[in-house]
This record gives structure tokens, C-alpha cells and sequence, in this order.
């Protein structure tokens, strides 16, 4: 026959520790660890059974139930210790801090009666928006002029000035992409050839390394070819005529 | 009906003090137990009540309804309490806005590009404070929002129109067209 | 002071009633030319006034201020006048709650340390309900965040200071030491 258990659920090992103290009516300050430990895990195994997915904190709790159990079933010692006193119970650090959380999980309790009393208060409403559309509008800029601006503005301008010229090199956004569009669209239009030194000249330091890179990239791809008539001599660029056929648009296809 | 008289006027004070926006006859008959001529009795109560007593505010008829309203002559302060108090304009916020001013419409990089550091706070306290709005978008890659003062700043600056705005002397005359294609604001 | 008594009186309630906030003393001293102390005593008088007039609602002091409110007995009205209220709290996050309300600041990990079990779901919900706030990092490895309550805190369960939480019986003796200069709100 089907039948379903309910298995009590609680918000964690410690609330689940307190229920077992409660329900057996046992002293706090003086936990039968053996039974207690048997409970716990008695719990944990039927959670297992009807498929309850616990936390591993109840595991953990679980492992340190056990670790006091055997530490309980160990013989004590008897001689007597180099300090005077009763040996320290295996026991004491659970049973502070069930004692703590015991306390909190009273509050809690008191909170749910004020949150429950305090459901049936209501306060003002107000709509604030509308309430604040009354009103002009609060001046934005306070005392400032358009002096202030003008001003401002011309203290903008020249520190940009001087922040240039500390800077030198103005950043230039030439790609070896768009030189190659470039280049190929000028060489092409010199069936005769164009002077290398030519390509290179007026340009700042960036485009020219851009430039030449390019170069490299359309002769190692054969889209153009170079002639030097003598060593040191000028050197000239030509377009390869095998792609002026297919009606090369000027553009870099990679 | 189920209540007392008293605890009519009781019940409609509270459904108003709870209620941001005036409360119209059918919402309270809905509501409470009461028919709308005895609600309508108990509303002209309450409000002959708070009269006589020279309380602080009164139950006013409004927009097809009902609600609680203050006196005229207490605007001031409820002004003070309601109006969120602006502190001055910062130094960073002052030359976003002089830029947006002198070179409007203009995007959030080519401001931080004349800076040289980045404005996203300032932008925003001025954008909050309706000195600056957003004028579209530039043509130009990413599609940036561009940035120009609103009819506020004119108010504000007790300004006509733009012209008005100081002018540069030290600035070089022309390039008025291309000013929002590139920069050319110290060439 | 230049408004006589019961104008006073007069100016209070306006402003109690236009602010949807509690009106904390610093706030009304700052906005109406009144002492503290004339402050108190007006708002005495007028929770007083109401009570006796046995008026719809009262004046309460609460999150460290005055709001008007009303009666429980107006619930069920009210209820169907405003927007459903959310979800009272589970057990996990009302302990919690009442472990951050006594502790704080604490961290999260100090938080499951006491319950034994993780906080994450539950601190969300607080955390999103505004109950709990962010209050800073604690000053150990890691830099924890240390968490607090807020005003809507108090609100929520109708306190006016977090000197009104209910009485908490000190800890067993021999409690770590660093509670006492980290958390003083319990020691």
C-alpha cells in the first residue's frame, strides 16, 4: 500500500538538533550524545529514503556528531591533568552554539508575530512625482554666468593645446587594410610604374611604416610587382596586369 | 450597512490617508458597506470636521474625487521638504557642460577627447538636471548619441538663444561647418 | 518663532501628511522655524488630538520618525485599496534577520557560522526586500561584506528605533572575545 511519509523539514543541522532535544524532552547542557547522534542520523536516513534533498551542512553536522560520539567512548584519563578542573567536555562547543542559535530562532519567532501585527498598519501614501510637479523646478546651476562658461571652456581649450604638445604623436587610425585600398588604387592607375619613394614621401612616421608594410603584403601577394634599375637606384612599383582583367574594383579582397 | 455613523468617518479618513490619488465615489462604494448617498454624507462631515477644528489640511473634492490637500500657505515649506535641494555644479561637471555649450551637438567621446578624461558622472548629473539632452545620432561609426543643451540651459543662463553665448576672440574664425564632422577646435 | 501655537500644530500635520517617509526632528527643525523640543511637544499634542477625537487614524512614531497610520481594524478596507502587500517572510529568512538585527554588522559567513547552514537564498530576499543593506567590509581577510538593517527594517515590523527590539537575554559567558568590540548592538 502507498502511503506517504511527511518528514518535518527544518532550516538547517541546528534547528534539526534542537527539535531532537525538544521532542525528547532532553537537557541541553547535558546531551545523551549516543541517542542524539542515532536520532540525527535516523533522520538523514529516512530524508534519503522519501528522496529529501538536504544540504551538505547536515552531512557535515552528521561527521561532527560522530567525531564527538567516539570522543565520548574513549576512556578518559584518568590521572589527573596538569591543570586542575574537570577535562573539557567533547560536548561544550555544540552546546554554546545550540544555546546561541536557540536564542535568534526565538527572535525569529517574535518577528513573525510583529511582521504579522504590522501587516494590517498602513501608512501615508504619497505621490511624490506629482507632489514635486507643484513646484518649479530647482535651479540646476546655482550661481554660475555664461562667463563662467566661456571661461571654463577657454581653460578646456588650452590645456588641450599644451596636452598635445607634450604629446608629439597624434594618434592616426591608418590600417594596413586601408593602405593596401589605397595603394592599389594609385599603382593601378601608373600602367608605366610609380616611383617607390614617392608612395612614402609627406606622411607621418605611423603611415609611413603602414605604407611600407603594405607594400610587403601586395608583393608577397603578387598583386604588384617591383624593378630596381640599378643598386640604389630608384625603385618602381608596377600592378600585376593578370588581375587588371578580371576588372580588379581597386579593392583588397583578402 | 454595519457599522456605527463614527466608525464611517473612521473608515473613509483611512481609505484616504492610504490613497495617493483622490478617491472617487464608485471606488468607496465598492469598498466600504456604505451607499453613495450616506458616503457622500460622511465625506461633507469629515470636511465640515477638519474646518471647524483648523486642521492642517483639508478633504477636498478633486479630479471627480476625493482626497486630502493642504493650504496654500503652507507651500513653502512643504516646498522645502518635497524639493530635493542641488548642490553647485562640480568643476568636472562645469566643463562637460561648457563643452557640450560651445560645441554642440557633439558625442561622449569627442567631449572626452577634448578632457582627456572620461565624463560619464558629469554627463549623467547634467543629463539629471535637464541642462543637457540627447540631439539624435551621429552618422559616423557605433552610431554615438549626440549631446546638446536644452531650452533649461538657455532659461538657466538667462540666454535667448545660443548666440548669445560669449564668444572666442582667441578662437580662429571660420571652419563653422565642419566643426561637427571633426575637430577642429585648436587648429 | 514666529507663528503662534496653533499654527503650529496647523504646519506639522501638512507635513505629515505630504511626506511618505517617516519625518524625522532633524528634518522638521530644518524645514519650519520651530525647536526640537516645540517639534515634540506639537507632535505630542496632535497624537493626542487624534486619539481623543478618535479619528480614522494616528500619528505613530516610527523608523526614527512621525507618519501617520491606521488602525489594524481598517485592514481588510485598506487591503483592497492598495497593492497587495508581498509575502510575509519564511522561517530561514526571519532567522536570518533577527541574527543580522542583533549582530550587525556581520558578514554572511558569521551569519551560517550561528545558523549552521548557508544564507545565500535568504540573504537575497532581504537584501531585495531592502530589510538588510550592505553596511561597508569588515576589516579581515577577504574583506567581507558586512551587513546591516534599514530603515524600511524598522517599518516592516513597526519599530521606531533599533533600541526597540524585543529584549535579548545575554549570551552564555565566555563568548568570543571580538564580539564585543565588533558587535556592540548585543554584548
Amino acid at each position: 500500500m502507498d502511503y506517504q511519509v511527511v518528514l518535518p523539514v527544518f532550516e538547517g543541522p541546528m534547528d534539526l538538533l534542537l527539535h531532537l532535544i525538544d521532542s525528547n524532552e532532553l537537557d541541553i547542557y547535558n546531551i545523551p550524545i549516543a541517542f542524539i547522534t542515532g536520532q540525527y542520523m535516523d533522520y538523514l536516513n529516512q530524508a534519503q529514503e522519501i528522496d529529501l534533498t538536504l544540504s551538505g551542512d547536515f552531512v557535515l553536522m552528521a561527521g561532527t556528531l560522530l567525531t564527538i560520539k567516539a570522543r565520548t567512548l574513549l576512556p578518559k584519563r584518568t590521572q589527573p591533568s596538569e591543570e586542575e578542573g574537570a577535562p573539557e567536555d567533547p560536548r561544550d562547543e555544540l552546546v554554546e552554539k545550540l544555546l546561541e542559535y536557540r536564542l535568534y530562532k526565538e527572535k525569529a519567532s517574535e518577528f513573525k508575530a510583529m511582521e504579522h501585527s504590522q501587516s494590517r498598519i498602513f501608512f501615508r501614501e504619497v505621490d511624490d512625482k506629482s507632489l514635486l510637479k507643484l513646484f518649479p523646478a530647482p535651479n540646476p546651476i546655482g550661481k554660475l554666468t555664461t562667463e563662467d562658461l566661456s571661461k571654463t571652456f577657454m581653460q578646456i581649450l588650452e590645456s588641450m593645446i599644451s596636452r598635445e604638445r607634450t604629446l608629439q604623436l597624434p594618434k592616426e587610425t591608418v590600417t594596413i587594410q586601408a593602405r593596401i585600398a589605397f595603394l592599389l588604387k594609385v599603382i593601378r592607375q601608373q600602367p608605366g610604374g610609380i616611383a617607390f619613394r614617392s608612395l612614402l614621401g609627406g606622411d607621418s612616421l605611423r603611415t609611413v611604416v603602414t605604407t611600407f608594410m603594405a607594400l610587403l603584403e601586395l608583393l608577397h601577394r603578387g598583386r604588384i610587382w617591383a624593378r630596381q634599375k640599378e643598386a640604389f637606384g630608384e625603385i618602381y612599383i608596377f600592378y600585376n596586369d593578370l588581375y587588371r582583367k578580371e576588372g580588379d574594383p581597386g579593392e583588397f579582397v583578402s | 450597512m454595519n457599522l456605527f455613523p463614527d466608525e464611517g468617518k473612521r473608515l473613509l479618513e483611512a481609505l484616504l490617508l492610504c490613497s495617493a490619488e483622490p478617491l472617487t465615489l464608485k471606488v468607496l462604494t465598492e469598498i466600504t458597506d456604505y451607499e453613495s448617498s450616506e458616503i457622500l454624507d460622511l465625506l461633507s462631515e469629515i470636511q465640515r470636521d477638519y474646518q471647524q477644528q483648523s486642521r492642517g489640511f483639508a478633504l477636498t473634492e478633486i479630479a471627480g474625487g476625493w482626497m486630502f490637500a493642504t493650504y496654500p500657505e503652507h507651500a513653502p515649506y512643504i516646498e522645502k521638504l518635497v524639493k530635493p535641494r542641488l548642490s553647485s555644479l562640480s568643476q568636472a561637471a562645469l566643463e562637460v557642460l561648457s563643452i557640450v555649450a560651445y560645441r554642440q551637438p557633439i558625442t561622449r567621446a569627442e567631449i572626452e577627447e577634448i578632457r582627456g578624461v572620461s565624463c560619464d558622472s558629469s554627463l549623467g548629473t547634467l543629463l539629471d538636471r535637464a541642462l543637457v539632452e540627447e540631439k539624435g545620432r551621429k552618422d559616423a561609426p557605433g552610431r554615438p548619441i549626440l549631446f546638446g543643451t536644452t531650452t533649461d540651459f538657455l532659461k538657466y543662463f538667462g540666454l535667448s538663444s545660443l548666440k548669445d553665448l560669449p564668444a572666442f576672440p582667441s578662437l580662429p574664425a571660420g571652419g563653422e561647418d565642419d566643426r561637427s564632422t571633426d575637430h577642429t577646435i585648436c587648429s
